[in-house]
C-alpha cells in the first residue's frame, strides 16, 4: 500500500459549543493526519455531525481554535473551507433536489470553474470548452462510483442509498483534500456497504484523501479506519487506534455496549 | 414510433449537452423557428401580431427573468412589473435625454438599470427566504412604481404621467408596422431565450438551482450566497426591464407606471407557474397560455351561454373559469406545461407500450 | 338592412365593475332604445359587442384589435373608457382610421383637434372640470374675488390621474389668489387617517375630492369623522356617484359632486328606455334600480354621442347607410347638439348642449353641480362654466408641444369643410 | 383470511415510473415479517402503498389490493387507517420541527381520545424506551441530532396505540446499542401487546433475527420469502445481506471490488 | 403634541383594522403551511355574501330590513357560506395538491381569489352596498371636547373585536390538541398524515375559522368603506403587518398590526409631505423589509430551520 500517513492537518484544540443551553461540544481536542482515515463514532446526540461542522464552518464554536495545516484558522465561512479543499457529505441527505445526478455531481466541480456568466450566457467557446473538460473528469467520479445508468435521473427519485453515493460523488467531484463524510452508509445493506467501503478506501489510497468518517456500524469503522475518536454527550471519551478503542472500558459502557 | 431516441448515440460529452440531444426535436426546434420568424409574419394578420404575438413574446421575456430568480434561484418575487417599469422608463429617458442613442443600446442599457435596481431589492434576500421575501419584493412593486409617477423627471414631466415611446430605428429602418415590430421582438426575445438557456444549463445555471434547493449545502460546496443571489436578481431584472422596453416600444407604444402595477406581476407568476418553474420552454408555454386563455374564454363563453345571461355574469364566469383553470393544472401538474409535454414525450417514447 | 357596428371594451369584473356596469348598461340600453323604438338610425341597426378589458391596458389593446374589423364597416368609433386605454391605442386610431371618444377621460390636449383629429375628448376635461369647480367656489364665495386668500384642499388619488389636476389648479391659484394644499391618498385610498388629520390641521374652506374607486366613500367618511363639513366637500365627476356616497351611509349627506351628466329617471329619454327596452325585457340592468343612476346616465350620454355621430355623418354620406371610421369621424367633428336637439331627444338639462369644431373636440366644458341629499342626488346648480380662455390656452400649449415632439403638423382648420 | 395481505400490487408514480410490478405478501397477526431487498427495490413504495400515504407523492397503486382484517384499505384515508391500528414510521424521520420533542410525542396521539393520565403513562413509557428523548423534550426537534430524530419518530408512532407498524428503516443512523434497543421494543410490543409488525430494514442481521418471516424484493418484484431462520442460512442471503461468504465474515477492507451475480437472478 | 398624540392614536387604531385582516393570513398559514392569498378576496366574499342575505332576506321571511333578526340571520347565514367555501377549498383545491411545495399552493390560492371574486359578483352583482353596524364612526365628543383628540368609538369597538379574536386564537392555538395538530401540518403534510392527523377535517375547520375571522374583517372594514370589491385591497394592507409580525404568530398579527399602523400615519404626516406624499402604498413595506433584516422572520414568527 502506497499511502503514508503524514503530519497533522486538522488540529482541533478544546473546541467547545453550545446551541443556548445544550452543551454540544466540550472541551475537545484531537486531530487529524494526512492521508489517514479518521473515525467519529458516539451515541446519538453526543456530537459527532456537530464536530464536522466546526471543521467546514457551519458552526463557529465559542471556544477553542482550530489549526488547519499548522496554521490558525480564523473564523470561517462554509464556502471558505471548501475553497481550501474540504468537501463533505451529510447526514440527511443534502443533494440539490431539483437538479439531475448530473448536475449535482458537475456543481461539485464549480470551485474549480472560471468562466463567469456572461461567458456560461454565450456558451460556444470558453464556457463549452470548460463544461467539457470537468464533465470528462465528473464522469470519471461517475464511472469510479457505478452510477452511469442514472446520470441523467433527478436525484429526487433516487432510492435512498443511491442518493448516498450520489452525494459522495458531488463530494470526490471537488478532488478534496480533506472529506468529510457524515453516516455514508446509513441505511444501506451489507453489499453495498461492502462496495462504500470499497470506495472509501479507493479514494483514500489512490488520491491520498484525508477522510473524516462518522459511522455507527461498528464493523465498518474498526475494518476501515486508521484511528478513532470517540464522543459522549459532546465529551471526548476515547481516541486511539480501532483496537485501542475497541477495548477502552469507558467507550464500552458508553456506545458499543456488551453486544458487539 | 416515431418519437425514438433508439440508435442515436453520442460519442462526445460536446454531443451530449446540447440543449436538444435527440434529432427529432432539434428539427422540431427549427422548424418552429421558421414558423414564427419567416411564416408568421408572413401569413398572420395584424391582430394576432399586435394583440397575441408580440404580447406573447414579450411577456415570454418577463417570464424568463422571473423563471430565472423564482424557478431557478428560488427567490419568490411577486415585482417583477415593477422592474419591467424601470426598463420601460430607463428606455424612453436614455433615448429622450441621450442624443442618437442607438434603440438596442438603449435596450442594453435599460436591462442594466433594471439589473442594478434588482441588486439593490435583492440585498435582503441574503436574510430574508420564502414568503417573507415575497412580501418583501412588493416593497420594490410599489415604491418603484410610486416613484416613477412621484417624480416627473421620469415620464418627461408629461402631465398625464404617460409616456409614449419613441420610433425604434435600427441603423436608419424604423420599424413601424407590426411585422417589423414583430420579427424584431421575436429576434431579441428568441437570442436572449438562448442566453438564459446557456446560462441555466451551465455552472451560473447550477449555482442557482443549488441555492434554491439547499442553501447550506451549496455553501459547504464553495458557492457564494450573495454573489449567486444577486446575481439571479440582476440577470432576472435585467431580462424584465429589456422586456418592459419591448412592452413600452414595440407593444403598447405608451406607457404609465400605473401600467405595471401587482396584476401584472401576478400574471407573470401565473406564466412561470403554468408554464413551468424552472423552464425556459416552460415561460413561453406559460405566456402563450395566460395571454390567450383570456381571448380564448371571451369568444366561447358567449357563444356557450348566448345572450341569455347578463354581461356581468358572462364576465364573472370567465374569472371563475380563469381561476378554476389555474387551480386545475396545478392539480394536474405541479411542474406545469413544460413536464407535462416532457411526460407527452416519455409516453412517446415507449409507446406502444404502456411504461 | 344594414347594421352599424359599435365595439364595446367594457369592465365588469375587478375594483371599478360596479361602475362599468352602469355605464355600459346604460349605454347598451340607450342603442337598444334606438333600435327598438326608431328601428335604428335611418334604418341603420346598431350592432354591439363588449370585451372585457378588467381596466388594463394590455387587454384594451386586445379588444381594440379584436374589434376594429368586426362588423360590415369595421369597428366606427372606439371609447376605452380608462385613460390607460387611451393612451395605449391613441397613434393605432389615427393609423387605423378610427375615431376614439373620451368622454370625462383621457388624454386632455387632444381636445386640440387640429394636432389630434382622431380624438374626441367630449363635452369636458379634467381641466375645464378643475376651473369649473373654482368657479363653482366663486359662486358660493359670492364673487370670484372672494376667493382671494382662501385655503383649498386638493385631496388626490396619487397617480396620473390624479396629478393631471395640479397644473391646472396652480394656475387657477395664481389668477384668484387662493392657496392650493395638495394632499395625496396612494391607491387604492381605503384608508385615510393621516391625510384627513393633516386636512383638519390645515383647516381649508374647501376640499376637492379628486378621487376614484372605494378612495371616495373613505374620503366621505373621514371627512365625517373629522368634523369636515360635506357641503366643502367637492368631488369630481368620478367622485360623483351613487356607488360613492352610498357606503358612506350618512356621512356622505351634504357631499357635493360635479358632473357633465346628471342623476336621474325622470328625463324623457330614460322614460323612454323603461318603456321599450325594459318594457320589452331588454334591459342590460340587471338591478333596474339603478337605472337614472350617475354611472348610468353617463352610459345614455355616450350612447346619444355616438347615435347623434352617425345621424350627422348619414347626412352627409348617405342615409341608412352603414358608416366607416372615417366616416364617422367627420360626424364627431361636426356634431351640434343644441338645445332643440338635446329636447328632441329628451335629454334637456341632462347633459350640456354640445358643438364640436375641427378646432375643439371638446365642447361645452361645462359641468353641473350635484349634491347628495342622503338618498340621492339632487341638481344645486344649472350648468356651471370653466374658464375657457385659460384652460384652452393651457390645452393649445400642450397639444402644440407634442405636435413639436412627434412631428405631426397641425391641421389649417379653416380649410376644413 | 390473513390479518394484513397485499394482493398482486403495482404502483406507478408520475404516471411513469413503474415501480412496484406485482407485490404480493401476507403479514400474519402478531408475527414481524421483515422487508428486504437493495436500495430502490421498492420497500418504501410498498409499505407507502399501505398506509396509503403514497398519493402525497404523486403515486397511484394501480392494480391489486391491500387488505387488513379481511376489509380492502386501499382508498381509506391515511388518518382512517391509523385509527384502525395502521401507522407507518417513515423513512428519513420527519419531525416536526417546529414542534418541541415532546409536541411531537403528543400529536402521536392524535387520534387517541385517551385521558390526561393515560397520556401521560404513554409519554411516560416512550420516554422510558428511549431516556434520551426525556433529556431533550423541550427542544424543537429540528434543532436534535439525526439520532435523536430518528427515535422521535417512531416513539410518535407508539403513542398511537397501534396493532400493526409499517416500520421503514427503524435502525437507520442510530448507535449500535439503540438498535438493539428498538427491536427489543418491537419484541417487546409484538410479545406482550400483540402488535404487529412489517419492517423495511437494511441491517439484515439484526433484523432476520427478530423477524417470524422474510421477504426479499428485488426491482419492484418479490424475489424470495421464507422463514426468518430459513432465509438466514440462505447462502445468497448470507452473502449478499449478511456478508457472511462461507469463510464467516469478511473484512470490509478485503473486500474485492467487482459485480457479483446473485444466484436467483440467473 | 396633541396632534402627533391624535395622528399616534389614530395609526394605531388603524393598525388594529390591518391586523384582523392578517389574523386570517396567519391562521391559515400556522396550520397548513398554506400562504392563503385568497383572503383578501374572501374578506370581500364574506362581507358581501353577508349584505346580500341582508337585502334579501326581509322581503323573503316579511320582516323590517333594520331588525336584529334580519342582522343574526344575515350573519348565521354568511357564515355558512364561508364554512362551504372552506370545505369547497378543501376538497376541490388543497386536498389533492397535499405535501406540494408551499409555492403552489399559494399559486392556487391566487387561481382561488379569481374563483371567489368572480363568484362573489357573480351571485351579488357588482352594486357597491353600505353596511351600518349601528356603531357610528365619529369622535368620542368627551375626549374632542376635553383634549381636542380624535379618538371613533367606531375605531375602538374593532379593536375591541380584534382584540377577542386574538385572545382566542392564541389560546387555541398554544393550548389545545388541535392546535398543536395545526402546527404539525404546517411543518410536514405527509409526516401528520402518517400519524393520523386527518388533514381533511383539519383543514375544513381551518378554513372555516378563517372564512369567520374574514367575515368579521369584512363587516368592520364594509362598514367603514362600504361593501365593494375595494375590500379585497385589506389583504395589501395586512401583508406588511403579516410579515412584521411573523405569519405563524396570532400576536404577532396583532403587534404588527399596531407598529405598521402608528409608523405609517406617522411617516405620512410627518415625512410625505417632503416627497410629496402618497407613501402610504410602500412604506409599510419598506419598514417590514427594513425589519426583517434585523429580524428575519418577523418578530414572533418561527424560525426558519436550516440545518445540514
Ligand atoms: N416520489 C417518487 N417519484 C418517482 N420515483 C420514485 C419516487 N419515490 C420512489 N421512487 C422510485 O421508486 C423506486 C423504489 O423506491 P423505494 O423508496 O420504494 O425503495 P426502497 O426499497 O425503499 O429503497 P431504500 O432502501 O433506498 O430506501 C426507486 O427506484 C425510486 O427511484
Ligand atoms: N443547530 C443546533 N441548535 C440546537 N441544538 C443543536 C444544533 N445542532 C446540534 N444540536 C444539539 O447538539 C447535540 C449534538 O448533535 P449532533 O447532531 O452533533 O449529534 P450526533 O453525534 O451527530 O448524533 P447522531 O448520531 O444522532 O446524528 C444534540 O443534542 C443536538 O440536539
Ligand atoms: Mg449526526
Ligand atoms: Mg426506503
Amino acid at each position: 500500500m502506497a499511502r503514508q500517513i503524514g503530519d497533522v492537518i486538522v488540529d482541533l484544540q478544546n473546541i467547545s459549543l453550545r446551541f443556548g443551553g445544550v452543551k454540544a461540544l466540550t472541551d475537545i481536542s484531537f486531530n487529524v493526519k494526512e492521508h489517514e482515515i479518521r473515525s467519529i463514532i458516539g451515541p446519538n446526540g453526543a456530537g459527532k455531525s456537530s464536530m464536522l461542522n466546526v471543521i467546514n464552518g457551519v458552526y463557529h464554536p465559542q471556544e477553542g481554535q482550530i489549526f488547519f495545516k499548522g496554521a490558525l484558522r480564523k473564523k470561517m465561512e462554509p464556502h471558505e473551507a471548501a475553497e481550501q479543499g474540504i468537501a463533505r457529505t451529510f447526514q440527511n441527505i443534502a443533494l440539490f433536489k431539483g437538479m439531475t445526478v448530473l448536475d449535482n455531481i458537475m456543481t461539485g466541480r464549480n470551485l474549480k470553474m472560471k468562466c463567469n456568466f456572461l461567458q456560461h450566457a454565450l456558451y460556444w467557446g470558453a464556457a463549452q470548452k470548460e463544461e467539457i473538460a470537468h464533465r470528462i473528469k465528473v464522469e470519471e467520479v461517475i464511472e469510479f462510483l457505478e452510477i452511469q445508468d442514472i446520470r441523467k435521473t433527478p436525484v429526487g427519485r433516487l432510492p435512498y442509498g443511491l442518493q448516498k453515493r450520489v452525494e459522495l460523488a458531488r463530494a470526490l467531484a471537488a478532488e478534496p483534500h480533506i472529506l468529510l463524510l457524515d453516516e455514508p452508509m446509513a441505511g444501506m445493506n451489507v453489499e453495498e456497504k461492502q462496495d462504500m467501503c470499497r470506495f472509501i478506501l479507493d479514494v483514500n489510497d489512490h488520491y491520498g484523501t484525508t477522510i473524516v468518517l462518522i459511522e455507527h456500524d461498528m464493523g465498518v469503522v474498526m475494518d476501515i479506519s486508521d484511528r478513532v475518536v470517540v464522543l459522549d454527550y459532546g465529551k471526548k471519551i476515547g481516541d486511539g487506534e480501532p483496537d485501542e478503542v475497541k477495548n477502552n472500558p469507558d467507550v464500552i459502557k458508553a456506545y458499543l455496549g456488551t453486544t458487539h | 414510433m416515431l418519437y425514438r431516441e433508439a440508435g442515436q448515440f453520442k460519442a462526445t460529452y460536446a454531443e451530449d449537452s446540447q440543449i436538444f440531444p435527440i434529432r427529432q426535436d432539434k428539427i422540431g426546434f427549427w422548424v418552429l423557428m421558421l414558423v414564427f420568424g419567416v411564416a408568421v409574419p408572413l401569413l398572420t394578420n395584424e391582430y394576432w401580431l399586435k394583440a397575441i404575438l408580440i404580447p406573447v413574446l414579450i411577456f415570454s421575456l418577463a417570464a424568463i427573468g422571473l423563471n430565472i430568480l423564482t424557478g431557478y434561484a428560488g427567490q419568490l418575487s411577486l415585482g417583477s412589473a415593477a422592474f419591467m417599469a424601470v426598463g420601460a422608463f430607463a428606455a424612453y429617458n436614455f433615448i429622450l435625454r441621450i442624443e442618437g442613442m442607438p434603440f438596442l443600446v438603449a435596450l442594453v442599457l435599460a436591462g442594466l438599470t433594471a439589473a442594478a435596481v434588482g441588486i439593490l431589492f435583492g440585498l435582503p434576500s441574503l436574510r430574508i427566504k420564502g414568503f417573507y421575501l415575497a412580501v418583501a419584493t412588493l416593497a420594490a412593486q410599489f415604491f418603484i412604481v410610486w416613484a416613477l409617477v412621484k417624480f416627473p423627471w421620469f415620464s418627461n414631466n408629461s402631465s398625464s404621467g404617460v409616456v409614449t415611446a419613441q420610433d425604434v430605428t435600427i441603423l436608419g429602418y424604423t420599424f413601424a408596422t407590426p411585422e417589423a415590430k414583430y420579427v424584431l421582438t421575436f429576434l431579441i426575445v428568441s437570442f436572449m431565450a438562448l442566453l438564459a438557456k446557456n446560462m441555466v444549463r451551465s455552472s451560473t445555471g447550477r449555482a442557482w438551482m443549488a441555492v434554491r434547493d439547499m442553501d447550506v449545502a451549496a455553501q459547504v460546496i464553495g458557492f457564494r450566497l450573495m454573489r449567486t443571489k444577486l446575481l439571479a436578481f440582476a440577470v432576472s431584472s435585467f431580462y424584465c426591464g429589456v422586456a418592459g422596453a419591448l412592452y413600452a416600444y414595440t407593444y403598447i407604444g405608451t406607457v404609465e407606471p400605473e401600467g405595471f402595477n401587482l396584476d401584472l406581476s401576478f400574471k407573470i407568476l401565473f406564466m412561470i407557474i403554468i408554464g413551468g418553474v424552472g423552464s425556459i420552454m416552460g415561460s413561453f408555454l406559460g405566456a402563450a397560455f395566460i395571454v390567450l386563455l383570456p381571448i380564448f374564454l371571451d369568444n366561447v363563453v358567449p357563444v356557450i351561454f348566448g345572450d341569455s345571461l347578463g354581461a356581468g355574469f358572462v364576465s364573472n364566469f370567465q374569472l371563475i373559469v380563469f381561476g378554476g383553470l389555474i387551480i386545475f393544472f396545478l392539480i394536474v401538474e405541479p411542474h406545469g406545461l413544460a413536464r407535462l409535454w416532457q411526460i407527452a414525450k416519455e409516453k412517446l417514447r415507449l409507446w406502444p407500450f404502456p411504461h | 338592412n344594414e347594421e352599424q357596428f359599435i365595439g364595446l371594451p367594457s369592465y365588469r369584473v375587478g375594483p371599478y365593475a360596479a361602475g362599468g356596469s352602469g355605464l355600459f348598461g346604460g349605454w347598451i340600453d340607450y342603442m337598444q332604445l334606438v333600435n327598438e323604438r326608431d328601428g335604428g338610425v335611418n334604418g341603420v341597426k346598431l350592432t354591439w359587442e363588449e370585451c372585457e378589458t378588467e381596466y388594463n391596458n394590455a387587454r384594451g389593446v386586445e379588444c381594440y384589435e379584436r374589434m376594429k374589423k368586426k362588423g360590415s364597416t369595421g369597428n366606427s368609433v372606439f371609447q376605452p373608457v380608462s385613460t390607460g386605454i387611451t393612451y395605449s391605442v391613441l397613434e393605432k386610431v389615427a393609423q387605423d382610421k378610427i375615431p376614439m371618444v373620451t368622454i370625462g377621460y383621457g388624454r386632455t390636449d387632444a381636445a386640440d383637434g387640429r394636432v389630434f383629429p382622431w380624438v374626441f375628448p367630449m363635452i369636458t376635461t379634467y381641466w375645464s372640470q378643475a376651473s369649473a369647480i373654482v368657479n363653482f367656489m366663486g359662486q358660493k364665495e359670492g364673487g370670484m374675488d372672494k376667493l382671494k386668500g382662501k385655503k383649498i384642499g386638493l385631496l388626490y388619488h396619487d397617480s396620473a390621474y390624479g396629478k393631471e389636476s395640479h397644473a391646472i389648479m396652480d394656475k387657477l391659484a395664481a389668477k384668484h389668489g387662493f392657496e392650493v394644499i395638495k394632499i395625496a391618498v396612494a391607491h387604492p385610498g381605503n384608508e385615510q387617517q393621516s391625510q384627513w388629520l393633516q386636512i383638519r390641521q390645515a383647516k381649508p374652506d374647501y376640499v376637492v375630492l379628486w378621487g376614484w374607486g372605494v378612495m371616495n366613500p373613505t374620503a366621505i367618511k373621514a371627512a365625517a369623522k373629522t368634523g369636515f363639513p360635506r357641503e366643502k366637500l367637492i368631488g369630481v365627476w368620478w367622485s360623483g356617484a351613487e356607488e360613492d356616497t352610498i357606503p358612506a351611509g350618512t356621512a356622505a349627506k351634504g357631499f357635493i359632486a360635479a358632473g357633465f351628466n346628471v342623476a336621474g329617471a325622470n328625463y324623457p329619454v330614460v322614460a323612454d328606455i323603461k318603456k321599450h327596452v325594459y318594457g320589452k325585457n331588454k334591459g342590460n340592468m340587471e338591478d333596474k334600480t339603478r337605472v337614472g343612476s350617475v354611472y348610468y346616465n353617463r352610459g345614455v350620454v355616450h350612447g346619444i354621442i355616438t347615435v347623434e355621430a352617425i345621424r350627422k355623418a348619414q347626412e352627409k354620406y348617405g342615409k341608412g347607410k352603414a358608416l366607416t371610421g372615417e366616416q364617422m369621424r367627420w360626424g364627431f367633428e361636426n356634431l351640434n347638439l343644441d338645445d332643440a336637439r338635446l329636447k328632441a331627444l329628451g335629454a334637456t338639462g341632462f347633459m350640456p348642449a354640445l358643438k364640436i369644431t375641427c378646432a375643439d373636440h371638446e365642447g361645452p366644458g361645462k359641468v353641473k353641480f350635484q349634491q347628495w341629499d342622503g338618498s340621492q342626488w339632487k341638481v344645486i346648480t344649472d350648468w356651471v362654466d370653466s374658464d375657457r380662455p385659460l384652460v384652452r390656452g393651457m390645452i393649445e400649449e400642450s397639444a402644440a408641444a407634442y405636435a413639436k415632439e412627434k412631428g405631426i403638423k397641425p391641421r389649417d382648420c379653416s380649410k376644413e369643410s | 383470511m390473513s390479518y394484513l395481505s397485499i394482493n398482486n400490487i403495482e404502483v406507478i408514480y408520475d404516471h411513469v415510473i413503474l415501480v412496484l410490478k406485482g407485490v404480493s405478501l401476507q403479514v400474519p397477526q402478531g408475527k414481524i415479517v421483515a422487508l428486504l431487498g437493495a436500495n430502490g427495490a421498492g420497500k418504501s413504495t410498498t409499505l407507502k402503498s399501505i398506509s396509503n400515504l403514497l398519493r402525497a407523492e404523486r403515486g397511484d397503486v394501480t392494480k391489486g389490493s391491500v387488505e387488513f382484517k379481511g376489509e380492502r384499505i386501499d382508498q381509506r384515508t391515511p388518518a382512517e387507517l391509523v385509527k384502525k391500528g395502521v401507522i407507518q414510521v417513515m423513512e428519513g424521520r420527519h419531525c416536526f420541527g417546529h414542534l418541541s420533542i415532546e409536541e411531537n410525542l403528543l400529536t402521536g396521539a392524535y387520534t387517541r381520545s385517551q385521558s390526561r393520565a393515560e397520556l401521560k403513562d404513554s409519554l411516560d413509557k416512550v420516554y422510558n424506551y428511549f431516556p434520551r428523548l426525556k433529556t431533550r423534550r423541550t427542544s424543537q426537534a429540528g434543532y436534535t441530532s439525526g439520532g435523536e430524530q430518528q427515535m422521535c419518530a417512531i416513539g410518535r408512532a407508539l403513542m398511537a396505540k397501534p396493532e400493526m407498524i409499517l416500520l421503514d428503516e427503524p435502525s437507520m443512523g442510530l448507535a449500535p446499542q439503540i438498535v438493539e434497543e428498538i427491536f427489543e421494543i418491537v419484541k417487546d410490543l409484538n410479545s406482550k401487546e400483540n402488535v404487529s409488525f412489517l419492517l423495511a430494514e437494511q441491517n439484515t442481521m439484526v433484523a432476520l433475527r427478530y423477524a417470524d418471516f422474510g421477504y426479499i424484493l428485488e426491482n419492484g418484484r418479490v424475489v424470495m420469502e421464507g422463514d426468518a431462520a430459513d432465509l438466514r442460512t440462505n447462502e445468497d442471503v448470507k452473502e449478499f445481506y449478511l456478508g457472511l461468504s462461507s469463510e464467516g465474515r469478511k473484512s470490509f477492507r478485503e473486500v474485492k471490488h467487482y459485480r457479483r451475480r446473485k444466484r436467483w437472478l440467473s | 403634541m396633541q396632534f402627533f398624540i391624535e395622528v399616534l392614536v389614530g395609526g394605531l387604531l388603524s393598525g388594529v383594522m390591518y391586523a384582523l385582516v392578517a389574523l386570517g393570513f396567519v391562521l391559515i398559514y400556522k396550520a397548513s403551511g398554506v400562504f392563503n392569498f385568497a383572503q383578501g378576496a374572501m374578506v370581500f366574499f364574506a362581507a358581501l355574501t353577508f349584505v346580500g342575505f341582508q337585502e334579501v332576506l326581509p322581503g323573503w321571511l316579511g320582516l323590517e330590513a333594520d331588525s336584529s333578526v334580519v342582522f343574526w340571520l344575515a350573519f348565521l347565514l354568511a357564515f355558512i357560506a364561508m364554512i362551504v367555501l372552506g370545505i369547497a377549498t378543501e376538497r376541490i383545491v388543497l386536498r389533492p395538491l397535499v405535501n406540494q411545495p408551499h409555492i403552489t399552493l399559494f399559486m392556487a390560492t391566487i387561481g382561488l381569489t379569481y374563483v371567489v371574486e368572480g363568484l362573489a359578483q357573480m351571485t351579488w352583482g357588482a352594486n357597491v352596498r353600505g353596511l351600518d353596524l349601528g356603531i357610528v364612526d365619529e369622535p368620542i365628543a368627551w375626549l374632542m371636547d376635553n383634549y381636542e383628540i380624535g379618538v371613533s368609538k367606531f375605531d375602538l369597538f374593532a379593536a375591541g373585536v380584534a382584540a377577542s379574536l386574538v385572545a382566542l386564537l392564541a389560546l387555541l392555538f398554544q393550548y389545545t390538541k388541535v392546535g398543536r395538530a395545526l402546527r404539525a401540518v404546517a411543518d410536514d403534510h405527509q409526516a401528520a398524515l402518517s400519524i393520523g392527523i386527518p388533514l381533511q377535517t383539519i383543514w375544513r375547520v381551518v378554513w372555516a375559522v378563517a372564512g369567520f375571522v374574514a367575515l368579521v374583517a369584512g363587516m368592520i372594514w364594509g362598514a367603514r368603506n362600504g361593501v365593494q370589491f375595494a375590500l379585497t385591497f385589506t389583504a395589501l394592507k395586512a401583508l406588511p403587518v403579516l410579515i412584521l409580525g411573523g405569519f405563524t404568530s396570532v400576536p404577532g398579527a396583532i403587534v404588527g398590526g399596531l407598529i405598521i399602523g402608528a409608523s405609517e400615519k406617522l411617516a405620512e404626516v410627518y415625512v410625505g409631505p417632503f416627497v410629496g406624499g402618497g407613501i402610504e402604498g410602500w412604506f409599510p413595506y419598506m419598514l417590514a423589509l427594513a425589519f426583517l433584516l434585523v429580524r428575519p422572520e418577523g418578530l414572533f414568527g418561527e424560525k426558519h430551520i436550516d440545518r445540514v
